[in-house]
């Protein structure tokens, strides 16, 4: 095996294609918080995307109208979420997790109504996300391994991070969304439609899931495979634990998620049985929140012994 | 006229919160609305700010029908209400808040500057002075209530509704407050003022609207009416003057010597505080609230961990011991906030009862309850108190705020400790009950317990306490004998005693 | 006068009243959750209605079906009493996974290794399967109490390691010496300390007859002693019990290893009269765990209710391999069934319906059950 | 519109008797057959079972179902079912089904049940599993042979368990026995579901230095490494791969250059109609190449649907016949350790 710069660079490649979907979903777990609401449905959302996505791939041969698909298939189930969770009061773990078996149990379920297989589907008429290369870049040694292969949807991950921590801090609607947030009664004693805008943020963090239930079913390998997710979506309510639920923290901490990720792919070929090293994704997580907390506690106690100087 | 609320009727189930109410208001008004606990003052004003739909009635704005489904509805007709638990958002800061939903933008970005001056701009103009970049969770309550006002001006109200807004601000406070409320109708605003203070009706209303059991009882301006009869129609008797006997005070119960708490930067510190409370007395502890005193009694009961210090209980050393074992040592405590701490809103009456004593003979035996028992003492404390209840399994959450108060007053008065430490006991108790609960304060006294009684009520200090503590930003400024100190000098030492000069709220 | 009427109120007429309202929700649910079953059974061709009645008699429809679903159906109430105990405390945790696999996994080993007679290695085992669980919740409370975590993002980390842990425990520490098949992940089978059966030819086993003894117990602990009157108002209003001078950490730890204990037990329960041995993947594939959460989110964590509840939710999946082997119809639709259920129990359409004038709540707790699940 | 299944190779093997004239004359209208498996397209060799299954009652007139189990305790249950619901031959696919069909056996008497891919302990089920190990070394030898300078071969698979090792073992050893200074690189994917996996495995192996890679993680997840084949090829620098359970070459993906075949179809096959004939004996027996139970395309096979010539050149496929026909003749015997040892 050779550990040459061409070789880091594929497997921070890889890292980062594995990493945008969760970074997607990330971004729409820590939107809902913004506005006080738990939303579990993250991986409902994103499977619907991944499957409808590849429906509407096969009927219509058009990437842009599946990635629409998968976008708007995203948004029904947390709008359904949303509705029983801030309509009709449900428990939001309880219609989010109920949301994600429902929609398991419905794509596997209308694989074989519309497609007569069972389990899995792929027709080489499907068409898959197209790769962007950057112009200039490509050519440079380690640079365009790192940037090669990576689809519009992966690189609108990260501009969307960017553009939501602009809406959050910068902007009106953006100020009114947190102000919901930070106390849902102070803004609906104002008039604010707060329901509705809760409404809308889970509909909307919907379409994020289901941009990454695309990037899962037409990033790399263009099918659907019942359980595609693979828990994606409860990873990404870690990860936002530890991002703070602030665009560039999630950024951040996705990063981090798939750096253990990648670490212990990588120590797939020790002496480490692969039970161990899928298990480290999990404890690293874990560790981090630890260390955020106790660091946290660290610097409060600093400023603490500060001010009283 | 501007206003008029015609024949309002609401009932909540079995209970008529409202039954027929008819009330009018005139521009530049000042109209207070009082009655005892559950009397329905603010059902009828949730009804006019569109929080509740009335079963029956009309209401009509300079003569025009209007029906507001929600509040943004009366808001749009200009009508605001400052409710008692404010509604702000903590971690933004002042203008942010004042402005939300009138926001001036540059494109879809904030303008924050100009909002900032705008916020300054209307602060000034109303001579409510405020400082538009701070976090309104560092601002002290009486600057948030003035925040509160603020947001209700900015949105253009003309009739702006106060429920009980003096319960939570100091003597100090509360005289701005007054202030400001006069200066609004001087400029043409009509304000709804529901209160239980009485002296405040005197002191600002134009008219006063009595309300009992749901119904009006009276209209009148307060030109011609009196504190003694508003009392007499509110709650339906005479209230009686109370005698107090000097005190027999005999040995300590309570002593803290050398308590400091550091905070986190931005929080209250206390400040080396030495007290003592003896059997057979009412100590006070009067302040301006936000000056330390929630700590401290945090600090006592167990509920916060503090820095130095000891506290010895009843003969026991308590010094940071758990809220369990001070219960256990001999300490009742009425807290300040009765939904924060008080009670589980969502349990039943029965439930909130027994807090505290469910580990005891004859609640329980060997971690098993006795639910006869436990029920029985409920529906004691209920009817000592008057609660108005329906039942001993309804939740606490559907009692009017004074009634829950009076159960949870009953709740500690009745655990007989020596030792009862009570918290603004009387906050949003109509007068009557009020009474009550001072009869109860003084036979426990009497008794020979000792009740310490933090009160941000100068009058109540006054009345009922044998000895009085001033608090001032983390520090026990001042220590007094009943009968020789007046209400002024305590006021000042409130402010910081003689060493600084008297300063508003703002600081 | 008074006195007496507000006493007197707990009449039956009031329980009554009381519990048809308690069942109100679940019965809308279920009802909801049928009719969407019967569209997606209709779409694929069936007969609704005999696709239903048929998945019912499929459920509990005869002797030998009733038992398959009470088999089933044991896990899954204890990982319900779990789940109420810990919810109906403000703890949601969604731990009762992993601590099964753990209690599973240890009480196969010690079923096992232990000898002597047969009453005495099922105790011992059983024992040691709720400690399991009883230690890997204390590790989740620890962790959430120590350093604040949340305890439902830590009890779901901690349920993918525990997987893992005990997948790699049995395919390389403790696999079966004597499997004929070398490929099966399992431990070794268990001879002698297994649960029996109750009825000779049905697989139901004295593990249904500890979970129902423990419904009774738990029942017990929440209605009538201190513990559950301090862990429902620790749930309720965690300052003011701490006010009350309920020492609340000390509470969750209670509440937490006690949940973890009957988790532990159902997944020791499940290996000595179900599997005989450990099975990788046997908690997690059947998602006992998950629908335990459902069984006591239908039951309002009543442990009575959740009893039921369980032997519902066992009947509609027993009722659903039914179905799909006399009729064709998928084993998704059972699936889209027990979700849609789920997703309507905890709504309220009553009171949205009423609510839509009236005035937001006059308290939640900011800092309570709430802030347990939504995040800040 | 469904997914390309190709036909299961014919199923003419030497251990099959074959169908006598008076089976298929017979009257076996009421017999009933039980196919028990996890949901069927999880995986190709499931699929193969059940489409024998079909064309056998449609041949023999018998009544059949398939019943799918959605978890592991359904296993149990759906047998148990079975037997209650008057069904005469139970087939189990899958390992799941070595454990409770031993119990189920000795409880019903009048219900044969047999399991397909694993071993039974009871010897009132007849039990068939595939010698892996054997087949995979011969496709190590092809894949030595075809590529017999690389420093580094690659694998891809699904759980890290005994089951996969033999796989792994066989191939490493067939490729070894060619090249013995071969190394090799492995990745688990922990799932028989995620094909996002299998193809960043696929592109790190790669830039690793492979330009095989075994592709061992599951018919279905299989399509994330030859996804990566083919964007490695587009990108200059092409690896090669091959199948599992069922011919996946296809003119489509020239970089499939041949793959491992698991004949659950040839298996269910002896099962139904051994048990037709009356002569269907419990007992586990493990079938491999010899069998053509456990066959390698190109090498037990004549026709594949597809051939990458340049890549798969002749004397490759010699070799492996060569080491087959050894294998078949007993002179050769590959046993996969303990993965545990490894
Ligand atoms: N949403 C409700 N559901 C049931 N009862 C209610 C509700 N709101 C108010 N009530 C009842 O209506 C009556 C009037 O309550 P209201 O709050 O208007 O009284 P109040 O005059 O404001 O009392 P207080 O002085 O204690 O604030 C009380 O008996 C109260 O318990
Ligand atoms: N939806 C409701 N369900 C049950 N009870 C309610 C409801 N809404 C209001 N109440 C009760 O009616 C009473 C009137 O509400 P309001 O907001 O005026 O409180 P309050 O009586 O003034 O108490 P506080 O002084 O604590 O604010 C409250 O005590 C509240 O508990
Ligand atoms: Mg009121
Ligand atoms: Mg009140």
């Amino acid at each position: 095996m050779n550990l040459s710069p061409e070789y880091l660079a594929v497997l921070a490649n890889s890292t980062i294609r594995m990493t945008t979907p969760i970074l997607l979903v990330t971004l729409a777990a820590a939107l809902c918080t913004r506005v006080k609401l738990f939303n579990i449905a993250l991986e409902g959302a994103m499977i619907a995307g991944a499957f409808f996505s590849i429906v509407a791939n096969y009927y219509t041969g058009s990437i842009w109208l599946s990635v629409m698909a998968g976008a708007v298939s995203g948004m029904a189930v947390c709008g359904l979420v949303g509705f029983c969770v801030v309509h009709l009061k449900a428990s939001a773990v309880v219609a989010g997790l109920a949301a994600n078996t429902l929609m398991t149990a419905t794509t596997t379920y209308l694989l074989s109504i519309i497609f007569n297989t069972k389990g899995v589907f792929t027709h080489p008429s499907l068409v898959s996300l197209p790769k962007i290369t950057l112009p200039g870049v490509a050519g440079i040694p380690f640079i365009g391994t790192l940037f090669s292969g990576l689809t519009p949807l992966d690189y609108l991950a990260f501009i969307l991070a960017g553009l939501l921590y602009v809406f959050l801090y910068k902007t009106v609607p953006g100020f009114r969304l947190r102000a919901v947030g930070i106390n849902p009664e102070a803004a609906r004693s104002l008039g604010t439609p707060v329901e509705r805008w809760q409404l809308l943020t889970i509909t909307f963090s919907g379409l994020l899931c289901g941009l990454g239930g695309c990037l899962l079913s037409m990033g790399t390998v263009t099918l659907f495979i019942q359980n595609i997710t693979s828990g994606r979506g409860y990873i990404a309510l870690a990860a936002n634990t530890l991002g703070q639920s602030h665009p560039l923290g999630v950024l951040l901490s996705c990063g981090f998620f798939g750096f253990s990720q990648a670490v212990g792919n990588a120590l797939q070929n020790t002496a480490l049985k692969t039970q161990m090293t899928f298990s480290i994704p999990y404890a690293a997580t874990i560790v981090a929140l630890i260390a955020f907390h106790l660091y946290t506690q660290h610097k409060k106690k600093k400023a603490k012994e500060a001010s009283l100087q | 006229m501007l206003l008029h609320m015609h024949q309002i009727s609401k009932s909540y189930g079995p209970v008529t919160a409202n039954d027929q109410v008819s009330i009018e208001l005139h521009q530049g008004d000042i109209l207070a609305i009082v009655g005892e606990n559950g009397a329905g003052k603010s059902t009828l004003m949730k009804i006019l700010y569109g929080l509740e739909q009335p079963d029956n009635g009309t209401i009509y704005l300079n003569d025009r029908q209007v029906v507001f489904h929600r509040p943004s509805d009366a808001m749009a007709q200009g009508i605001g209400m400052v409710q008692q638990h404010f509604m702000l958002f903590g971690s933004m800061t002042v203008a942010e808040n004042v402005v939300y939903r009138k926001e001036t933008r540059k494109g879809l970005l904030m303008d924050h500057r100009r909002n900032q001056a705008l916020v300054k701009e209307l602060s000034q103009r109303y001579h409510l002075p405020v400082d538009p970049q701070a976090v309104v969770d560092d601002c002290p309550v009486g600057l948030q209530q003035r925040i509160e006002i603020l947001k209700i001006l900015y949105q253009d109200a003309h009739i702006i509704i106060f429920d009980e807004p003096s319960a939570v601000l100091t003597p100090l406070e509360v005289e701005d407050l007054l202030k400001t409320m006069e200066q609004l109708s001087r400029l043409g605003k009509s304000i709804i003022l529901i209160t239980h203070k009485l002296r405040e009706v005197m002191a600002v209303a134009h008219r006063v609207v009595v309300m009992r059991d749901g119904r009006v009882i009276s209209v009148s301006d307060t030109s011609e009416t009196s504190l003694e009869k508003m009392s007499y129609e509110m709650v339906g008797r005479q209230i009686p003057t109370r005698h107090m006997t000097p005190p027999t005070v005999g040995t300590p119960l309570l002593e803290v010597t050398g308590l400091s708490l550091k905070g986190e930067p931005g929080t209250i510190t206390l400040h080396d505080i030495h007290l003592q409370l003896r059997q057979g007395e009412i100590v006070g502890i009067a302040g301006v609230s936000g000056n330390g005193q929630s700590e401290l009694i945090r600090c006592l009961t167990g509920l916060q961990a503090y820095d130095t210090g000891q506290v010895m209980l009843n003969g026991t050393d308590v010094t940071q011991a758990s809220a369990g074992m001070i219960r256990e040592a001999g300490l009742a405590h009425i807290p300040e906030d009765r939904y924060a701490w008080g009670s589980a809103p969502a349990a039943t009456l029965a439930e909130n009862a027994l807090v505290g004593a469910e580990g005891r003979h004859p609640f329980s035996r060997s971690g098993i309850l006795n639910l006869r028992q436990v029920n029985a003492h409920a529906a004691h404390l209920i009817q000592d108190y008057d609660v108005k209840a329906a039942s001993l399994f309804q939740q606490m959450a559907s009692l009017s705020g004074g009634n829950a108060q009076k159960l949870i007053v009953a709740r500690e008065i009745a655990r007989k400790t020596p030792v009862l430490i009570a918290c603004e006991p009387t906050r949003g108790i109509d007068i009557g009950a009020m009474e009550y609960i001072h009869g109860q304060l003084i036979e426990k006294r009497d008794q020979g317990d000792g009740v310490l009684l933090v009160s941000s009520e100068l009058s109540e200090i006054m009345d009922l306490c044998d000895r009085i503590y001033v608090m001032f930003e983390g520090r026990l400024n001042g220590e007094f004998i009943r009968g020789e100190v007046d209400e002024k000098t305590l006021g000042l030492y409130m402010l910081g005693g003689n060493r600084h000069a008297p300063q508003t709220a703002l600081g | 006068m008074h006195h007496k009427q507000l006493l007197g109120n707990e009449s039956l007429r009031h329980w009554l009243r009381r519990f048809a309202g308690a069942l109100k929700q679940p019965t809308l649910a279920i009802f909801a959750g049928l009719v969407v079953g019967g569209i997606v059974i209709a779409l694929s061709g069936f007969h609704p209605l005999t696709a239903i009645g048929n998945m019912l008699k499929g459920g509990f429809g005869s002797a030998y079906y009733l038992t398959t679903t009470l088999t089933r159906s044991t896990p899954i109430i204890f990982a319900g009493l779990a789940a109420a105990l810990a919810w109906g405390s403000g703890y949601p945790s969604l731990g009762a996974s992993g601590q099964m696999i753990l209690g599973a996994l240890i009480c196969s080993q010690a079923a096992v290794r232990f000898t002597g007679p047969p009453l005495w290695v099922i105790t011992l085992s059983l024992l040691c399967g709720m400690l399991g669980g009883m230690l890997y919740s204390l590790l989740a409370a620890w962790i959430s109490d120590r350093f604040k975590l949340y305890l439902l993002i830590v009890t779901l980390m901690l349920n993918y390691i525990a997987d893992y842990i005990a997948s790699y425990t049995t395919t390389y520490l403790v696999k079966d010496p004597f499997g004929a098949d070398a490929s099966a992940i399992q431990t070794q089978r268990i001879e002698s300390g297994i649960l029996p059966r109750i009825f000779t030819g049905y697989t139901v086993h004295w593990g249904f007859v500890i979970a129902l003894v423990t419904v009774i117990i738990i029942l017990f602990i929440m209605k009538k002693t201190t513990f559950g009157y301090r862990a429902r108002m620790g749930g309720l209003n965690p300052r003011f019990a701490e006010y009350g001078g309920i020492n609340s950490q000390r509470m969750m730890y209670g509440v937490l290893l006690l949940s973890g204990a009957l988790a532990g037990l159902g997944g020791a329960c499940e290996v000595l009269g179900a599997r005989f041995r450990y099975v990788d993947g046997m908690i997690t594939s059947p998602g006992y765990a998950w629908s335990g959460i459902i069984a006591s989110l239908m039951a309002s964590n009543h442990p009575v209710g959740i009893f039921f509840s369980s032997i519902f939710l066992a009947g509609l999946t027993t009722g659903g391999g039914a179905i799909e082997r006399s009729m064709g119809v998928p084993s998704e639709v059972t699936t889209i069934i027990q979700s849609v259920i789920t997703l309507l129990i905890t709504a309220h359409f009553v009171m949205a319906a009423r609510k839509r004038h009236a005035a937001p709540a006059p308290y939640t707790p900011s800092e309570g059950g709430d802030l347990h699940e939504s995040q800040p | 519109a469904s997914q390309s299944t190709p036909e299961a190779p014919a199923a003419e093997t030497a251990a099959a008797p074959p169908a006598t004239p008076a089976a298929s004359e017979a009257d076996f209208s009421h017999l009933k057959v039980a196919l028990i498996s996890d949901p069927i397209g999880t995986e190709q060799f499931i699929l193969q079972a059940y489409h024998k299954v079909e064309e056998m009652a449609g041949i023999h007139g018998f009544q059949w179902t398939s019943m799918e189990c959605g978890d592991t305790a359904q296993w149990e249950e759906n047998g148990r079912a079975a037997a209650n619901e008057g069904y005469d031959l139970v087939i189990g696919v899958g390992w799941q089904a070595a454990e409770p069909f031993s119990a189920l056996a000795d409880e019903f008497d009048h219900v044969h049940y047999a399991v397909i891919d694993a071993i039974a302990g009871n010897d009132k089920v007849t039990s068939i599993g595939f010698n892996e190990t054997e087949g995979c070394y011969v496709l190590g030898v092809m894949i030595g042979t075809a590529f017999p300078d690389e420093a580094l071969y690659g694998y891809v698979g699904s759980f890290q368990t005994q089951a996969t090792y033999k796989y792994r073992y066989g191939f490493s050893e067939g490729v070894k026995s060619v090249n013995p200074d071969a190394e090799f690189m492995y990745n688990y994917t922990n799932s028989y579901s995620d094909t996002s996996l299998p193809y960043e495995y696929t592109t790190q192996q790669q830039a690793a230095g492979a330009t095989f890679i075994f592709g061992g993680v599951a018919a279905s997840a299989n399509a994330g490494i030859y996804q990566a084949a083919l964007d490695l090829a587009e990108r200059g620098t092409p690896i090669y791969t091959t199948g599992l359970s069922v011919d996946q070459t296809t003119p489509d993906n020239p970089y499939i250059i041949g793959g491992a075949l698991k004949n659950t179809g040839s298996c269910t096959e002896i099962i139904i109609s051994q048990y037709l004939d009356g002569t269907l004996a419990g007992g586990a027996q493990i079938l491999g190449l010899k069998e053509d139970a456990f066959g390698v395309v190109h090498v037990t096979t004549d026709t594949a649907n597809y051939m990458n010539e340049e890549m798969m050149p002749p004397e490759a496929i010699d070799a492996a016949k060569a080491v087959a026909a050894k294998i078949i003749a007993g002179e050769l015997e590959i046993i996969a350790p303990e993965e545990s040892a490894n």
